[in-house]
C-alpha cells in the first residue's frame, strides 16, 4: 500500500543534506511550512540554497534559518521588507549571496523545472539591471530574455489537506508558490492542516496531484496555536 | 492651487477604470484606489499572490493571514473570486490579460520608462516582487506618484536616473498635481489640480508637456 | 454589472470573421463543444486555423466544420484515426494543410501563449521529422527544440459550470485543453451545461478564472440529449 | 518454443512495476498491462489527456465518454485519482515525474531509438499524438511489441528504418520472445520464452545480443 505519511516534520527531513538546494513555499507567512522550517534548523544541515519569494520574516521561519547560518544562498523576488532584520545582517555582511529575480520569473522558472521546459523566453526584465548579461532576442514586436529553470533537491511547503497518495489542497491565498515548487524538486514535503482518506479530496479539486509529492506531514492548525 | 490629496488622487484613477475591468493595484498608495471604485460597479481585483476577486478589508478581530494581498495586508474574497497559483497569477499578468494596473513610482520618463523598484544605492538591498511582470504585461500601465519629490524635483523625467522598471511600458501618469498621457509624440496633460494653471504645471515638471484646454477630461 | 452570459451559441460567434485561427477544445468528443461547433459552421467563416488535438471523427463537430469547407488549416496532434475520413479526405486531396504538433508541445505552445512567453526548450522531437528546421540547443546534458506560442483569435470551449463572471469548472476528462486554449485566445467563448450564481463555485476549486472568458453559452445536457 | 500471447507479455510488463509506481501505457497492446498488476499492488495509471488513477474498465452500460483514457476508451477514477489539464498533464511526463510508460513500436535499433508514430510512407496520414512526449520524459521507457514483423524480420535493428519517435531513451524492450534491456554497451537478454534457446533468438534477432545465464530474471 503506497504510504507517504510519515509521523514528524524531523521525519521526513531526516535525509537533507548540507549544500542542497531547496524550495520553500510561501508568501511572507501565507504559506510557509513552518514546523518544517524548524525542523529543518534542528537537522542543522549547512550551506543550503533557499528558493522563497522572500528574505524571511522577523524571527522565525525563514529568518531563524539564516539566523542559525544554515543558508548559503536565497533566490527570491522580495528580500527588503521592514522585519527582514536577520536577512539585512547577513546580506550586508556577506555572508550570504543573493539571486534577486522578478516574481513572475521566479514562478516561471521554478515551474518550468517541473515540466521538463529547458529554457524559455520572458519579455519581464528586458531593458533592465536584472536582465545584464542574459541572452536576449526579439521574437515578434516584442523584446524577450532567456531564463533558465530552477531545479531542487527538495521542496517544502504548507497545504491544507491531504492523503496518503500525496494529494494536495491548500487554503486561500496560502497556496502560491505550492504547487509548482511541488512539481520542481526531486523530493517534494508537504506539511498539511489535516489528513484525509483516499477519495476525501474532490478529483475535480485537487490541486497538486500527489506525483509530485514524496512526504505528507500533518502539522494541525490545532499543534501549531498550542506551541 | 490645491495639490491632490492620497484620497483625490485615488478617486481620480478609480473615476479612469470602467465596470469589468481586470486591475492590480500595487502596493502603497494604489492599494487606495480600491476605496474609490463607485459603487456598483463591478471592477474585479487581482493579486500577483494567487487572488481574483478581492473585496474590502476584514473588520479587525476578522483578518485571516492565509488570505492576503501582494502587501502582505488581510483582504476578503468577493462572491465569484478565485484562486491560483503564482505560475497562473504570473500568466495573467505577462499574457496580458490585465486590463490595468497601477504602479507607484520614484520615475517616470518621456517615453514611458518605470523607475520603482530600486534607488541604486550602493548599500541598499534591493527588492522587485511584481513589478517588472506588471510593468510588461498589463495592457494599461497606470503610474500614481507625487509629482516632486521631497528636494521639489520633477519626478517626470527626460531620462530615469534610477534603475529601470520597466521601459516604454507607462500609459498614464497621475500625480498630485496633474493627470499626464504618455504618447508617441510625448507627454500630454489630460487633467489640473483644481486653480492649477498650464504654465505653472509646465514650469513645476522636468520635461515638455503638451496641453490642449479641450483635451481636458 | 459584469454580465458574460450570452443567449445562443449563434450570439456567442456573431463576430467570427474568415480567416480567424480558432482555438477548438476537447480530446476526441470529450470536451469538444458541439453546439458551438455547429454553430460556426451556421456562421459560415471560411478559411479557419484550426487547433486541436484532432482532426475530426465522424460526421459532427469538427468533422462537419471540415467537411462544410470552413478550414483551411489544421494544428493538431493526431489527425489520423478510424473514423477521420472526412480530414483524410480533405487532407489528401490537398485542400487542408496539416501541420503535427507532439501533443505536449501543443499544449505547451497553447500554454505559452496565454503565459506570454515567447518561445520556450523542450526535449520532445528531438533528433525526429518534426524537429527539423527548427532552432535546437544543449541545455545541461540533454538537446532542446525551439518552439513558439500559439496564439488564437477565439477559443472555443465546453465546460461543465459557468457563472457571470466567467469562471469556470470542467468534468472530468473533458478538462484536457479547455484551461488552456482559455487563456491563449483574444476571445474565448465557453458552452457550459450549467449555469449557476457567483459564490456558487468554490473559490479553490474554479479550474478556468473568469479573467480568461468572455462568452458563456448555457447548452445544457438535457437539451443536447434531446437534439 | 512457445511464444508468449499477448497476455503473457502483458502479465511479464506488469511483473516489473513495482507498488507506488506512476505508470503511462499506451494505446493498444500495453494498455493490456493495466489487467495484470498483482491484485493488493497499488501501481497509479496516468493518461495523458488529464488523469491519474486510472480504474478498470467500467461495466457495460456506465461508460462515460466524460471519462475516458488517451485511446478514447471509457475508464473508471480509484478514489485517490485526480483531473489536470494538458499542460500540466505533459509537464508531468516531461518533467520526469512519470516513473514507467510502456510503448508500442515499429522497431526499436541497438542504441535505444524508437520509431512507432509513422511507416514513412508517402501517402500516410501521419499521426503523433503524445509519444515523442512519453519517449523522452519517462523515467523508464519500456516497449513492447512482437520480435517479428508479419514478413519474419526482426524489429529490433541496427538503425531504425521508420522516422523516430524518439532517439537513445528505450530501457527495456519486451517481445513475444524475450525481455531485452537496452544498455550502454549494447542489448542484453533479460529473459526468454519458454523452451527458446539463445542461439536461436538471436539467429532472429537482426542485431548482437548477449547473454548470461545468471543474468536471467
Amino acid at each position: 500500500m503506497i504510504d507517504k505519511f510519515v509521523a514528524t516534520p524531523a521525519a521526513a527531513l531526516a535525509d537533507v543534506p548540507d549544500g542542497a538546494t531547496i524550495l520553500l513555499g510561501g508568501f511572507g507567512t501565507a504559506g510557509l511550512p513552518e514546523e518544517l522550517t524548524d525542523a529543518l534548523i534542528a537537522r542543522g544541515a549547512k550551506g543550503l540554497t533557499i528558493v522563497n519569494n522572500n528574505a524571511g520574516n522577523g524571527e522565525g521561519g525563514l529568518a531563524a534559518l539564516i539566523a542559525a547560518k544554515c543558508v548559503k544562498k536565497i533566490i527570491c523576488s522580495f528580500p527588503r521588507q521592514a522585519d527582514s532584520w536577520h536577512f539585512d545582517k547577513a546580506y550586508r555582511s556577506g555572508e550570504l549571496e543573493l539571486e534577486l529575480v522578478p516574481q513572475g520569473t521566479l514562478a516561471e522558472r521554478i515551474r518550468a523545472a517541473g515540466a521538463g521546459i529547458g529554457a524559455f523566453y520572458t519579455p519581464t526584465a528586458f531593458g533592465t539591471k536584472l536582465a545584464e548579461g542574459k541572452e536576449t532576442r526579439r521574437i515578434g514586436d516584442r523584446d524577450y530574455v532567456l531564463e533558465f529553470p530552477i531545479h531542487a533537491d527538495y521542496a517544502l511547503i504548507k497545504a491544507e489537506r491531504g492523503d496518503r497518495w500525496g494529494n494536495l489542497t491548500y487554503r486561500m491565498t496560502a497556496r502560491n508558490f505550492g504547487p509548482i515548487m511541488a512539481m520542481a524538486a526531486r523530493c517534494t514535503i508537504a506539511q498539511v492542516n489535516e489528513t484525509v482518506e483516499l477519495g476525501q479530496i474532490d478529483p475535480e479539486a485537487v490541486v497538486t496531484p500527489g506525483i509530485f509529492v514524496k512526504r505528507v506531514v500533518k502539522v494541525s492548525r490545532a499543534a501549531r496555536k498550542a506551541a | 492651487m490645491k495639490k491632490m490629496d492620497r484620497n483625490q488622487m485615488a478617486a481620480r484613477v478609480a473615476r479612469d477604470i470602467p465596470e469589468g475591468a481586470y486591475v492590480n493595484l500595487g502596493i502603497g498608495l494604489p492599494t487606495l484606489v480600491a476605496n474609490h471604485i463607485p459603487a456598483g460597479r463591478e471592477v474585479i481585483l487581482h493579486s500577483e499572490n494567487g487572488v481574483l476577486g478581492i473585496g474590502p478589508r476584514p473588520a479587525k478581530g476578522a483578518e485571516d493571514y492565509d488570505l492576503i494581498n501582494a502587501g502582505k495586508e488581510p483582504v476578503t474574497l468577493l462572491a465569484g473570486g478565485a484562486f491560483f497559483h503564482h505560475a497562473d497569477s504570473f500568466g495573467m499578468i505577462r499574457g496580458r490579460h490585465l486590463d490595468f494596473c497601477v504602479l507607484g513610482a520614484f520615475q517616470v520618463s518621456v517615453s514611458g520608462d518605470i523607475a520603482n523598484w530600486h534607488t541604486g544605492a550602493p548599500d541598499a538591498i534591493p527588492a522587485v516582487g511584481g513589478a517588472m511582470d506588471l510593468a510588461v504585461g498589463a495592457k494599461k500601465v497606470l503610474v500614481m506618484m507625487e509629482h516632486l519629490t521631497k528636494e521639489g524635483t520633477s519626478k517626470i523625467v527626460e531620462r530615469c536616473s534610477y534603475p529601470l522598471t520597466g521601459a516604454a511600458c507607462v500609459n498614464r501618469i497621475y500625480t498630485d498635481l496633474a493627470v499626464i498621457d504618455v504618447r508617441a509624440d510625448g507627454l500630454h496633460v489630460i487633467d489640473m489640480a483644481e486653480g492649477l494653471e498650464f504654465d505653472e504645471l509646465q514650469k513645476l515638471t522636468g520635461v515638455p508637456l503638451h496641453y490642449r484646454e479641450t483635451a481636458k477630461a
